[in-house]
């Protein structure tokens, strides 16, 4: 269902190309101004966006995803489940990797046990953690064979953690590692893979620079080079925008929306993500192991202020876990709504008239203690006392992992596109603590249900079974959904063809610079 | 005074590896662990444990240590943790913007302090010195940020005179060199004011004058001199203080310092980038303080060095 | 009343039978009273506690009440120092924000100058090995960094206002302690420092009698200016969950919230930075005074 | 044109002390003429340096004067000037000699600097050429090694040396006037001689005027012409010297010359029974000095031995006087035998026991039962303590009062026994005359009742009436109490009045020791003789012979590889 033909995208990619090199909006030097600098640019040991923005532009993965989250071809041109457990894959015949060296089954096979190599302990590891086996079938076909029937691998597959790398640098870097250095060493200096565009050079915490892929098998970039410079304040990132110090402001502030647009010459990119940003309760703990304390606390909680107020409308209401563009996510699942009323007789039928006092976890980001404090304010009205404790990003993840938290403010991104990533981590009793259930809660009805979810390779039958977890999520409200945050960039209006994938991945290969 | 030199410079062991000891127990304290704040939001326990042991973050603490100090003695100082690129690589890299930062905001600070505390010292309780006074304190109530986010937009939006970020062109460095020396210079300013209120009164002084002596040679060769002890002990930590990290004034300016590089590493538990970034901070500090010692003994040569 | 204790201390035969400590008490404050800017400073310190102490009787609002029809107001009549990024009016939250602020600028530098300073003049006085040690940990405390040790003490103790004062109290013993030194040294081997061991006088008569009155006024400039630093550090450390959490109207932590405005609604971070300004110049203002009325030379 | 370069009238000067306005120049008038010398003597505290600082218009920030007042110079109204025109004054037409040389002194600038930087001021000349000409003008104030010294700092001379680098500044641009407010204080009486003779000279040559303050009649009477006597704050009498001298009319004059010590003076029969004692061994040694040493380092490499192994002893209830080339190493000695100076070797035993082994705990018992009078008054009292307060503390230390209220009392009669005014208990330091600074200083050293009391300098800034009052205080308390001292001085006639013993110190060593008697009428070693034939006689009338040893022809006299012997029965000479 998902294979599509492998022959159309790659021509559209070289015709548009040619075009461009035609039109004469060719060459020029795209600078990216970011909030941090990449960890790592070896894609299997990184999971942060700046990271994968840069490394998405080096690396390829076998499959992408589209703007709505749908599954395309990418260094694979066709895949298909061969039985519950085997998912073959057909890959691209022309590709070359910036070292010049080929791409085929055998690099493929290479990578992913890179991935999975316990030595390497690669933070990606666990996007493939079931796949058991990879088999060439021959020099370009390769099989995945899974533990257990998985049915959302295509879409861990897509992920840029995948992104293929050159052999040659794999084994490059396995020398270095015997020789003490850590992994990743040599392919952090010297990225190599068959995107559009080269590495060139890394200035560590300042820019990382990028040529173009003259060889790239989808048709040469029309930029020269891309720039992504690191400029941590948001207000200096701007500055810089305005200035036309730099083409694109990644990201900008919900505040700053209407000074952008009050600028000639600026423009806004805003992109709907996959994330989700949401008020956990410890299950765990008294008084939140009471379904009716949860749900009323959902229910006094304004999601639509917390929009307008803090993000300045930018971002859409979450009803559950899943964003709309997420594969299984189901519209017609209606959430509690903000009710006052409602909220107060609830707490009152779970034995708390007068209220109670909890306290609240953040981390140190000033969204999400923004968020506490109105939330803060809006429990008031329940007679729910909270306090507010801000706790160091370090900590946090530990103490909440510990479940030493009463409510928490977090987030999530679901990465792959598909709802077992958004959903499988958080909610699963076998996912307590660090693998993502900071809120212990589980029920063996939502167990099975996303345990067979997960297995079932119909799509249909999946999206059915991810409509109950969802019904059941909202009811049981574990944590309070808040809202899909929104991606805005501040766009230099000289910048043309940029789109935000819903990851928050910057799309560059089409762009061009009119100058 | 070389001997001098020698046994400071032999006091900077102990110096060091007090503060690795410091650092190293402080980051076993607090919560946190860099193999999770890499994963982020969800890691299987396996994995955690896989990088630990990678790591080398279950051996038992004293092996740590010893591992570590082991590392420096032979002149490694360790990879980082997130990148696995070589501390001294990640730390040197940074050393030359934050130690230019420091140099230059001093200079100005000391520039612009010493001739504003000296007026005021010279004009007491006239209006120069209540309006001095008043920049001075507003000059250091207010928070790096404000002051450089001020300067960007009226000078860089504004005007589009400099650049609001980066470090090395003349147009990025003015920025940030005025908004950190701008503490700095308010701080001196006071402490000089205060400490030639003390000398200005004093005999000699008068002897001074009775030479016939302008009064600028005599508030400049005959008082500041005898006022500077604690000038030059404010403009060493000052100076100390600007090679530890401004990190807001980095991190407005998009200036690629230490500062920033060791709270996030601070931040990532990045232990090995955070023990080499404070090794590299106690030297230049230690080192500092020799010269601010050293300048006591030129003031005043009654004070003996040791 | 004042004037009446001035007047008394003019006539010996009164001083005769009073105690000696109340005479110089009196005549400090006598000098201390005619010096104008001490005599502003502690005023304007009064009121500042004052408006803490009846800080709810002041203002027209709650400090936390929210409203997110008032956005980020630039000043106004309604809204005297218009209103943050929850609709909070900014004036009500300075004035409720006074106590703590003052609390944690005046125990923070009050603590650290305690420490620092003894350990500097002991540093200084004695030199040699004394001073060796301690100087060099106040290197080792220098060179340390402070958000370590804060959060080491927010694990350990937790985030108390206290640990707060506590931990910005430690980041500046070693900025007294080499202040203090560095005067020391150059006081300890002037003449009548001599005279007093001619004496006989045990080190801490020396110490506190000789050195500590003589390298007083680096100390007071110090500590004056100290408050601002130690304002703005604590509202660094409320990022790390010590003191005061949200949505308490500590004024550091008014300003950085401010930073995500600075474009939009300068107000937000520029008037706690004012605020504090007020209250910085109030103790230096103070400091001046005090430093001129310990001046024996000073007479004005 | 007027003929006088300076007319002063009716200048009054009041202080405010913070309640009221002090009143301590009243109605003071005086005129110097071109080329003229003017005296002015009178009682310590009587508003001498006042006067001498407002010529200058150097006046201390809380002195008022009064609207009335006119100092004209060269015709000119000085009250009237603005700072800048003064700058013009000061250092080229007036120069000035303060009174306190230790504390007139730049302490972190060179001392050739601080010459050389007035020539450069008023004169175009090069750096090179006021080096030269700073050193010529060393030289000429009779500084040593005038190349090393130039490059030292204050704190690293002697007393005398410092005056005599005071003196160098304000003669280095050849003033019109000259003030010169007790110039001569800290330096023995040869180097005294020098100096008033090359200002003699630069008068001659130059004819330049000179104030001269002066407690020394010795000195007025070979410089003045005319002199006034101050008395608290008024000119009580003023005419030729040599009329004053042989016809005061006032009574405070007449006390005053009454009060100069006589050199001629016998020793009374008391004084001799206790040298007898000394002598034959009954009286118990309470100090001796074996060998003391005290070396300091100059420059590279080099030292220098400001005291080199000197051995002497002192009895109890004696009083032992110290005399010397200024620089010779007597403050330097006093300092090490108390340890306030660490000594390079040697020992001191004090009752028995070597001090320079002493722990801290009997080192403060020792400081209970030995005192020390500073040489420099000002600098040894702490600028922010009150009087009451720095006599005071010698009583808090050793628990010598038993309330606030005995404290109080001790204090105000301990301030009444040097001469001082009780009210001035209050008052700090910088408030205060340089002779009663001084005094303060005794009443500290006298406040715990010690056993022996170095007394270095006490009495070069006192007038000779105050001097007499403070010399029969000690000799009245060493009477009572058995004291013992050791007296620093250069007023030979005063050492030779209050000391039973006198030691005679030349580069760090003792030359001579004997009893005063015998050591004043047969002097041996060549720098007693020197010393000794250079004693200014208080009497105009008595002409100035001219037989002064000018500094060029001055020889050195060699101590080298010498040793202290006897030559006659008590009488030691270094051969
Ligand atoms: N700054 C001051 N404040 C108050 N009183 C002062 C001050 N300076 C001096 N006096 C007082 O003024 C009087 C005159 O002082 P001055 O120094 O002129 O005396 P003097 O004649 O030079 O005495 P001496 O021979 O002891 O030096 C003294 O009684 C002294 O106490
Ligand atoms: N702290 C010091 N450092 C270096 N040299 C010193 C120091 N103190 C004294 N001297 C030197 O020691 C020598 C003796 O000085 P001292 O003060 O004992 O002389 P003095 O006999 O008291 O002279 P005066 O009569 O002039 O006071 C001098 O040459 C002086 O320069
Ligand atoms: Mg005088
Ligand atoms: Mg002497
Ligand atoms: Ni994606």
């Amino acid at each position: 269902a998902c294979g599509t033909d492998d022959s159309e995208p790659a021509a559209d990619a070289e015709t548009t190309g040619d075009e461009q090199a035609q039109d004469g909006a060719q060459g020029g030097d795209l600078v990216i101004a970011q909030l941090s600098d990449a960890v790592s640019l070896d894609p299997h040991g990184s999971n942060d966006t700046p990271s994968s923005n840069v490394a998405y532009n080096i690396y390829e993965s076998l499959l992408v995803t589209d703007e709505n989250m749908e599954l395309q071809p990418g260094l694979a041109t066709e895949w298909e489940a061969v039985d519950d457990l085997t998912w073959q894959f057909t890959l691209r015949e022309d590709v070359t990797f910036h070292d010049g060296s080929e791409f085929n089954a055998d690099v493929v096979k290479a990578n992913f046990d890179r991935i999975l190599d316990e030595d390497i302990a690669s933070p990606r590891s666990f996007l493939y953690e079931m796949v058991e086996e990879i088999n060439v079938v021959d020099d370009y076909t390769i099989e995945f064979v899974t533990e257990y029937p998985f049915s959302p691998l295509p879409a861990h597959i897509s992920h840029n953690g995948g992104g293929i790398m050159s052999a040659e640098i794999i084994e490059e870097d396995y020398a270095a590692l015997e020789d003490g250095e850590e992994p990743g060493s040599v392919i952090n200096q010297n990225p190599v893979g068959t995107g559009p565009f080269v590495f060139e050079s890394w200035t560590s915490g300042e820019e990382i620079v990028l040529t173009k892929n003259e060889e790239y098998w989808g048709g040469a970039p029309a930029l020269d080079s891309v720039t992504f410079r690191v400029v941590p304040e948001g207000a200096t990132r701007l500055a810089d925008l305005e200035t036309g110090a730099v083409h694109v402001s990644d990201p900008i502030s919900p505040s700053d929306i209407s000074r952008v647009e009050g600028t000639d010459g600026i423009r806004v990119n805003q992109q709907p993500s996959v994330s989700l940003s949401y008020i956990g309760f410890n299950a765990e703990k008294e008084p939140f192991n009471d379904k009716l304390v949860r749900q009323a606390l959902s229910l006094a909680i304004d999601k639509d202020q917390i929009i307008n107020g803090i993000y300045q409308g930018i971002g859409i209401p979450a009803i559950g876990p899943l964003a709309p563009d997420v594969f299984g996510y189901d519209e017609d699942v209606s959430g509690l709504g903000y009710d006052v009323e409602e909220a107060k007789a609830l707490l009152a039928e779970a034995g708390y008239e007068d209220g109670f006092s909890t306290t609240l976890w953040t981390n140190d980001n000033q969204d999400r203690i923004d968020i506490a404090t109105n939330v803060q304010a809006q429990l008031q009205e329940i007679g729910v006392d909270v306090e507010i404790e801000i706790v160091e990003w370090g900590a946090y993840l530990e103490n909440t992992a510990a479940g030493e938290h009463d409510m928490f403010i977090l987030g999530w991104t679901t990465v792959t596109g598909d709802a077992d990533y958004g959903m499988y981590p958080m909610f699963h009793s076998a996912n307590f603590g660090t693998p993502g259930n900071r809120t212990f809660f589980a029920t063996d009805e939502l167990d099975s249900l996303l345990e067979e979810a997960r297995q079932n390779p119909n799509q249909d039958e999946r999206q059915e079974l991810y409509s109950q977890a969802q019904e059941i999520l909202v009811d049981e409200a574990p944590m309070s959904y808040i809202h899909h945050s929104e991606f805005l960039l501040g766009v230099s209006e000289d910048v043309e063809g940029l789109w935000h994938h819903p990851t928050g991945i910057m799309m560059l290969k089409d762009v061009s610079l009119n100058q | 005074m070389l001997k001098f030199l020698g046994k400071r410079f032999v006091q900077m062991i102990p110096v060091l590896i007090g503060v690795t000891i410091l650092t190293f127990s402080m980051m076993l304290l607090i919560p946190g662990d860099p193999a999770q704040i890499m994963a982020g939001e969800s890691a299987s326990p396996e994995q955690l444990e896989l990088v630990r042991e990678r790591l080398g973050l279950n051996d038992p603490i004293p092996v740590q240590y010893w591992d570590y100090l082991k590392g420096v003695l032979t002149g490694d100082l360790g990879d980082s943790i997130r990148s696995g690129r070589p501390v001294a690589e990640e730390v040197f890299g940074r050393l030359a913007p934050t130690v230019e930062l420091a140099f230059y905001s001093t200079l100005l600070a000391v520039f612009i302090g010493l001739i504003a505390g000296v007026i005021s010292a010279v004009r007491r309780y006239s209006v120069t010195d209540s309006v001095i006074m008043f920049g001075a304190l507003f000059g250091l109530s207010m928070p790096n940020f404000w002051l450089g986010l001020m300067l960007i937009q009226w000078l860089v939006i504004g005007a589009g005179w400099f650049q609001a970020s980066g470090w090395g062109t003349h147009q990025q460095m003015i920025l940030p060199v005025i908004t950190l020396g701008t503490a700095g210079s308010a701080i001196i300013a006071r402490m000089t004011r205060s400490s030639m209120l003390e000398v200005i009164d004093m005999d000699y002084i008068q002897t001074a004058r009775a030479k016939g002596v302008s009064e600028r040679v005599v508030v400049y060769r005959h008082a500041l001199k005898n006022a500077m002890i604690p000038v030059v002990t404010v403009v060493g930590l000052q100076f100390g203080s600007l090679l530890g990290g401004a990190v807001l004034t980095e991190t407005v300016f998009a200036i690629n310092g230490l500062g920033r590089l060791i709270i996030n590493a601070i931040r990532a538990r990045d232990f090995p980038i955070v023990q080499g970034g404070v090794l590299v901070f106690a030297f230049l500090f230690v080192f500092v303080n020799i010269i601010v010692d050293v300048l006591y003994r030129f003031l005043n040569k009654r004070i003996s060095l040791n | 009343m004042h004037e009446e204790i001035s007047m008394n201390t003019v006539d010996p035969k009164q001083t005769q039978q009073l105690d000696p400590n109340i005479v110089r008490f009196k005549e400090f404050w006598k000098k201390f009273y005619r010096n104008k800017s001490a005599l502003i400073g502690l005023t304007m310190i009064t009121i500042l506690i004052l408006i803490a102490i009846f800080a709810p009787y002041l203002t027209p609002y709650e400090p936390n009440a929210q409203n997110y029809d008032a956005l980020l107001e630039s000043p106004s009549f309604e809204h005297w120092f218009g209103t943050d990024h929850h609709g909070r009016d900014i004036f009500t939250r300075i004035i409720h924000g006074m106590g703590i602020t003052l609390r944690v600028g005046f125990f923070s530098v009050l603590i650290g100058m305690t420490i620092g300073v003894t350990l500097g003049v002991i540093s200084g006085y004695y030199g040699n090995w004394v001073d060796t040690i301690i100087m060099r940990l106040m290197d080792v405390l220098l060179a340390f960094p402070g958000i370590l040790l804060a959060l080491a003490i927010v694990s350990v103790l937790g985030g108390s206002i206290n640990n707060v004062i506590i931990s910005v109290a430690i980041f500046s013993i070693p900025v007294f302690a080499r202040i203090s030194r560095g005067s020391t040294l150059e006081v300890r081997e002037l003449e009548y420092v001599e005279a007093a061991r001619a004496l006989g006088a045990n080190d801490l008569r020396i110490i506190g009698g000789h050195i500590l009155p003589n390298i007083m006024s680096p100390i007071i400039v110090q500590a004056t200016l100290n408050i601002a630093t130690s304002v703005l550090t604590a509202s660094g450390l409320s990022f790390l969950g010590m003191g005061a959490q949200p949505p308490t109207p500590e004024w550091g932590a008014m300003l950085s919230d401010g930073r995500n405005y600075m474009w939009d609604a300068p107000h937000v971070a520029t008037i706690p930075g004012l605020a504090i300004v007020v209250v910085v110049l109030a103790f230096n203002i103070f400091g001046d005074g005090l430093r001129d009325a310990l001046d024996p030379k000073s007479k004005n | 044109m007027t003929e006088k370069l300076l007319q002063v009238e009716n200048l009054k000067i009041s202080f405010d002390t913070g309640e009221s306005l002090t009143e301590v120049v009243s109605d003071v008038s005086f005129e110097i003429s071109h080329g003229q010398t003017l005296g002015i003597v009178g009682e310590s505290g009587s508003g001498k340096s006042v006067s001498a600082r407002s010529i200058m218009q150097l006046l201390d920030k809380n002195a008022v004067v009064d609207k009335r007042s006119s100092i004209r110079f060269n015709g000119e109204e000085i009250t009237e000037k603005s700072e800048k025109e003064m700058r013009k004054i000061r250092g080229k037409d007036i120069g000035m000699i303060f009174q306190d040389p230790m504390t007139s002194l730049n302490p972190t600038m060179k001392i050739g600097r601080q010459i050389s930087e007035s020539i450069l001021i008023h004169e175009e000349v090069s750096k090179k050429e006021a080096a030269v000409r700073s050193k010529e003008i060393m030289h000429l104030v009779g500084i040593p090694d005038v190349d090393e010294r130039y490059e030292q700092y204050p704190h690293e001379l002697s007393g005398g040396m410092r005056q005599r680098i005071v003196i160098a500044i304000a003669l280095a641009c050849s003033p019109k006037l000259l003030i010169a407010d007790e110039p001569t204080t800290a330096l023995d009486v040869t180097i005294q001689a020098q100096i008033l003779e090359l200002l003699q000279e630069i008068q001659e040559k130059t004819g330049t005027s000179i104030l001269l303050i002066t407690h020394d009649f010795g000195v007025v009477a070979n410089m003045c012409e005319n002199i006034v006597v101050m008395n608290q704050g008024r000119v009580v009498e003023a005419g030729t010297t040599k009329e004053i001298f042989s016809h005061p009319k006032e009574d405070y004059t007449k006390r005053l010359l009454a009060a100069i010590p006589n050199l001629h003076e016998e020793k009374t029969a008391e004084a001799k029974a206790k040298l007898m004692k000394i002598y034959s061994g009954t009286q118990e040694k309470i100090l001796e000095v074996n060998g003391l040493a005290k070396h300091f380092p100059l420059g590279r490499k080099a030292t220098l031995k400001a005291v080199d192994d000197i051995s002497f002893e002192i009895y109890r209830g004696e009083t032992l006087g110290l005399v010397g080339e200024s620089g010779s190493g007597k403050s330097t000695t006093g300092r090490a035998i108390l340890r306030l100076h660490e000594p390079t070797y040697g020992e001191t035993i004090f009752n028995g026991l070597d001090i320079n082994k002493f722990k801290r705990r009997q080192m403060k018992n020792m400081r209970k039962k030995v005192q020390f009078v500073f040489q420099d008054p000002y600098s040894s009292l702490n600028p922010r303590k009150k009087v009451e307060d720095i006599i005071g503390e010698a009583l808090d230390i050793h628990k010598l009062a038993k309330s606030k209220l005995k404290r109080k009392q001790r204090v105000e009669e301990l301030l009444d026994l040097v001469g001082l005014d009780r009210s001035f208990s209050q008052r700090f330091p910088h408030e205060f005359s340089g002779g009663q600074r001084q005094r303060i200083g005794i009443a500290r050293a006298l406040a715990v009742e010690p056993d022996f009391i170095v007394l270095d300098e006490p009495l070069s800034a006192l007038d000779a009436s105050v001097q007499a009052q403070i010399v029969d205080l000690l000799e009245d308390l060493q009477r009572k109490l058995n004291l013992t001292y050791l007296f620093i001085a250069h007023d030979l006639a005063t050492v030779k009045k209050i000391s039973d013993r006198v030691a005679v110190m030349y580069k760090g060593n003792i030359v001579e020791l004997s009893d005063s008697e015998e050591l004043f009428e047969n002097p041996v070693h060549n720098y007693t003789k020197k010393l000794l034939s250079a004693i200014p006689v208080p009497d105009p009338h008595y002409e100035a012979t001219g037989g002064h040893i000018s500094p060029d022809e001055e020889e050195e006299i060699s101590i080298d590889g010498q040793k202290l012997t006897e030559i006659r029965p008590n009488h030691w000479v270094l051969q």
